[in-house]
């Protein structure tokens, strides 16, 4: 395993050491909770949004938390839903009088943490919402699992709630606002290595020299199926299509477009994938409104990318198109 | 008919503290092959505070004891892993409120409100691929043994025990052709196929060590 | 190779029309001369900032184009110096009455190259000024070599010398600001493994399962030493201690701190080697005045990371904490 | 004494162009052992448009010729090779301007001046494990070929290239054991010893390749 990884089960706490450590001014670490929350949160005038979700996706959630995005997030370990003691001390301490509402990729571990959270929470008068986030259409039949899985696509729900709290949307508001993100939010992504937690030491699974996993989970799990290595051009239909085709988007829509790396792709990559993107969507007569390309939603080391489509009405353009300022920055 | 005191249930619980902390990279493999490999450490990061603060817990009486350990291990696992397990210690011992001892009927009581609580948590059932098929086969031979005659400990609780563990070992294994529907595992549809569950593994684990030890276990007072 | 290419010799080009259809905007791409500058430059009240150097270090140079940083940037194909002509059109293309200023990463073929264009320039009448930068501390003995490589540490070069010019700086002060962030920023870098250029579609070198490179160059160039794999703690010291003695940096100087990614390290990993480093300054009593963490000169696909320190004054700082706003973005 | 004319310089030009295209994966193999392995791919990026533009090349006389193959390598080539190369072709073209006919005289002079210019570009000499070390000696003995009395066209040219390609092999295969002192190389010290340099063997194989089709190209007229 070549990484930069001191004790494998101090990696989640040292990485948030770190991200404390680099923004002194604008974020709080509550080491117990594994809790990176905003040194302004919770205010009065404003709900609190919260994500929790396992580790290893960075620069989500734990690099999202800042005005006009998250006020605080939890995360697990590497891959691992985090405890329902972190979501509930969370949710206490970010208690704002206008509520708490809780972002949740859906996944099994997720929304068990946040629901026993959120019941205890409630419990003691806390006015807290739950929003399910669930946007990989890599998973067809989903009759035997929770359903889609919460992906890349998470960002913009982020964004467009965390712009709305900033406005001073209420409770309800806000999860109108995240449920219609979601609702028109998809996600595919293609794995072309698999990715090594620390405490694992080894890859998660195997690929051979020419082979891909299309359709790939953030946290390594299978998609549709083995691929055989391709064109740029051809890899980026095999994910592309499938999205445009769920929704499905059509001709006339003005959409966001996003290509995220998965955590080992290089932004040179990246770019060349978006440009082919943004061709082959104009090609469809659809318009990118909004682009975001770079690392959003990773899998720890994945060398691999997953393209987002948003389709955009003037409410959802004009939410993302709002400041924000986060953990993850340049300058 | 012999009962079961604290201290054997400190033993059971202990022995599965330290069992998963033993298997902690066998289960993560075990979960890498269809899931995310985080199954082994999750449970590890838990158990290992159970094991750590063990003198800490309140052991007023069997009930209390065991939901200070729920607690503990709701609390500290991450995954999926937290809140079933958790669920489950806290059913059980939601059941034996304020006992001091427990009868072989209460061990079974126990089992079927653990095995309750997983399903509603998970909404799952025997079928799915998960540790509920190893873990109701298995509370299913103690319950027979039980109600054949063998005593909930003492010498014969071996016995019982070591019939728990065969049975255990062979759902587990009996995963193997399963395929899954619930958890990390269930999208991967067919190719979940070949595999066994590690949850399910993880049960046959924790009950053959409790065969094999039982015996070792301080003794009880007669 | 597994990677997102189509046809190696279009790598470059299809990943400039990317960054080019994703910023529409605010950059113009040139094809011809490989060239991504801002819409609105030249400007009659600002010398225009160049900067050229070989492709696969994004986002260094085409994506630090934008307000407050580069005018322009006319990379070569993936590590090579651009030809001379892409250089002399730039600076062509965005003179201003106020001249150009050209940042030059010290290298034998990036120097030729500007050093021809900007003769030619000069003799058509342009004010063309050049400034090297020589911030890799990893190259000791520079008897047969032309010096210094330039690595991570010309984004402050640039920073500071594109803040400075949005002030209105003259040419001649340009060069003293950024001969003087030259001056005191040193960096040092360390690859995990190789990295793919598209065109080669094999690992440039080799390294076994537990070896590093010790001092690496963003194109693959050896460094001090093999060294063997170690902890995060042992590594960052490898590569912080060399950096701390060169300038020397010591007890009561006030830094600016980055951890570069090579290219196919995640930001979790870079985010606990920021943190080790910042405590591992704080030990010998040196501060943390501003922090960067991820990539900004990276090697393609290269696992690995780069520590840079600049000591600030007064100046300096102001000028790296004014606003800009580039390609690579979040939002 | 023979004269080369246009002719045999577009052929030298042209078979130039198509060793470094047919050999831009090896090239970029050698350059990768300790530089950045873009050689064979910046030499080839250059030499396809002189390939592909040929007929498009001002052949008004040797030297304007030469003048647009220089600026054409300039403006493609990145690298050190760019400058590098292109220099040596602007100052080859620059002495040979205006002439129609090319004496064996013109053609050292030729390289010689390339050779001044690399040296000046570069600020390198032999024994700093580049081209030089190839065209320095593979000139040297061409000029004594041709004191020799070997003229620099015609069959017997063939005879002066044979020997030039030699010398050139075997100065090539001789920086194998130098120490990189200039370009990329440089940065690894002593590590650089062990493998030819580059650059060299690019002069090695296309003196060669001169050598084996010298025979072969359009015949001058006499
Ligand atoms: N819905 C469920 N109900 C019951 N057990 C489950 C469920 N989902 C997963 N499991 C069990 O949990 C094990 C995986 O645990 P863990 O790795 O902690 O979960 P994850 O990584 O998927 O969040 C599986 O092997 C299975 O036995
Ligand atoms: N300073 C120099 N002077 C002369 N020749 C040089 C010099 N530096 C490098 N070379 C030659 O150029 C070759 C490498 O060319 P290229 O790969 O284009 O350069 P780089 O990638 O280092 O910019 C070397 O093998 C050597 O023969
Ligand atoms: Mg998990
Ligand atoms: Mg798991
Ligand atoms: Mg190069
Ligand atoms: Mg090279």
């Amino acid at each position: 395993m070549k990484k930069f990884v001191n004790e494998p089960k101090q990696f989640v706490p040292e990485m948030l050491q770190g991200i404390a450590l680099a923004n002194p001014d604008t974020l709080t670490y509550v080491p117990e909770f594994n809790l990176i929350m905003r040194k302004d949160a919770p205010r009065e005038d404003k709900v609190s949004i919260v994500q929790g979700s396992g580790s290893g996706h960075e620069p989500a959630h734990v690099l999202t938390v800042g005005r006009g995005m998250l006020d605080g997030a939890c995360p697990g370990d590497v891959f691992s839903a985090p405890p329902m003691d972190y979501v509930y001390e969370t949710a206490k301490r970010l208690a704002s009088p206008k509520g708490v509402l809780l972002l949740v990729n859906n996944y099994t571990g997720d929304r068990m943490a946040f629901e026993m959270a959120s019941e205890l929470a409630e419990a003691e008068g806390l006015a807290v919402r739950t929003l399910f986030i669930d946007d990989d259409v890599s998973v067809q039949d989903s009759t035997y699992t929770v359903g889609r899985r919460g992906v890349a696509g998470n960002f913009f729900v982020m964004k467009a709630v965390g712009a709305a709290a900033e406005e001073g949307a209420d409770l309800d508001e806000l999860v109108r606002v995240g449920e219609k993100v979601n609702s028109v939010t998809r996600t595919m992504g293609l794995a072309l290595t698999p990715c090594t937690p620390p405490a694992k030491g080894s890859p998660l699974f195997e690929l051979g020299e020419d082979e891909i996993e299309i359709g790939v989970g953030i946290h390594g799990e299978p998609g549709r199926r083995r691929g055989k290595l391709a064109s740029a051009d051809e890899l980026l239909a095999e994910i592309l299509e499938p999205v445009v085709a769920d929704l499905p988007f059509s001709s006339g829509d003005r959409v966001a477009l996003m290509i995220n790396g998965l955590g080992g792709t290089p932004i040179s990559e990246l770019y060349l994938l978006y440009g082919r993107a943004h061709q082959q969507l104009a090609d469809r007569g659809i318009t990118v409104g909004r682009s975001y390309v770079g690392e959003y939603c990773t899998s720890l080391d994945m060398a691999g990318a997953s393209v987002t489509l948003v389709r955009l009405d003037d409410e959802i353009e004009r939410l993302l198109a709002a400041p924000a300022e986060i953990g993850v920055r340049i300058f | 008919m012999t009962t079961a005191r604290l201290a054997d249930v400190e033993f059971v619980v202990r022995s599965i503290a330290r069992t998963c902390l033993a298997n902690e990279k066998e289960f993560g493999e075990l979960d890498a092959v269809v899931g995310d490999g985080d199954f082994g450490y999750s449970l590890a990061r838990g158990f290992e505070i159970v094991d750590s603060g063990w003198d800490s817990f309140d052991r007023t009486d069997i009930g209390t004891f065991l939901q200070k350990i729920a607690v503990t291990i709701t609390s500290r696992i991450g995954g999926t892993s937290g809140p079933i397990w958790g669920t489950a210690f806290l059913r059980a011992a939601a059941q034996v409120k304020g006992q001091t001892t427990l009868s072989g009927d209460d061990v079974v009581r126990m089992l079927r409100a653990a095995i309750e609580g997983i399903k509603q948590r998970g909404a799952s059932d025997v079928g799915d691929k998960t540790l509920l098929d190893a873990l109701v086969p298995t509370t299913d031979a103690i319950e027979a043994a039980i109600a054949a005659g063998a005593p909930a400990a003492g010498a014969p609780a071996a016995d019982v025990l070591a019939r728990a563990a065969a049975v255990a070992r062979e759902a587990a294994d009996a995963t193997t052709t399963m395929q899954a529907r619930r958890g990390r595992a269930a999208y991967t549809g067919e190719r979940s196929i070949g595999s066994p569950d590690a949850g399910a593994v993880a049960v046959a684990v924790i009950t053959e060590r409790l065969a094999a030890e039982w015996a070792t276990r301080a003794p009880a007072p007669a």
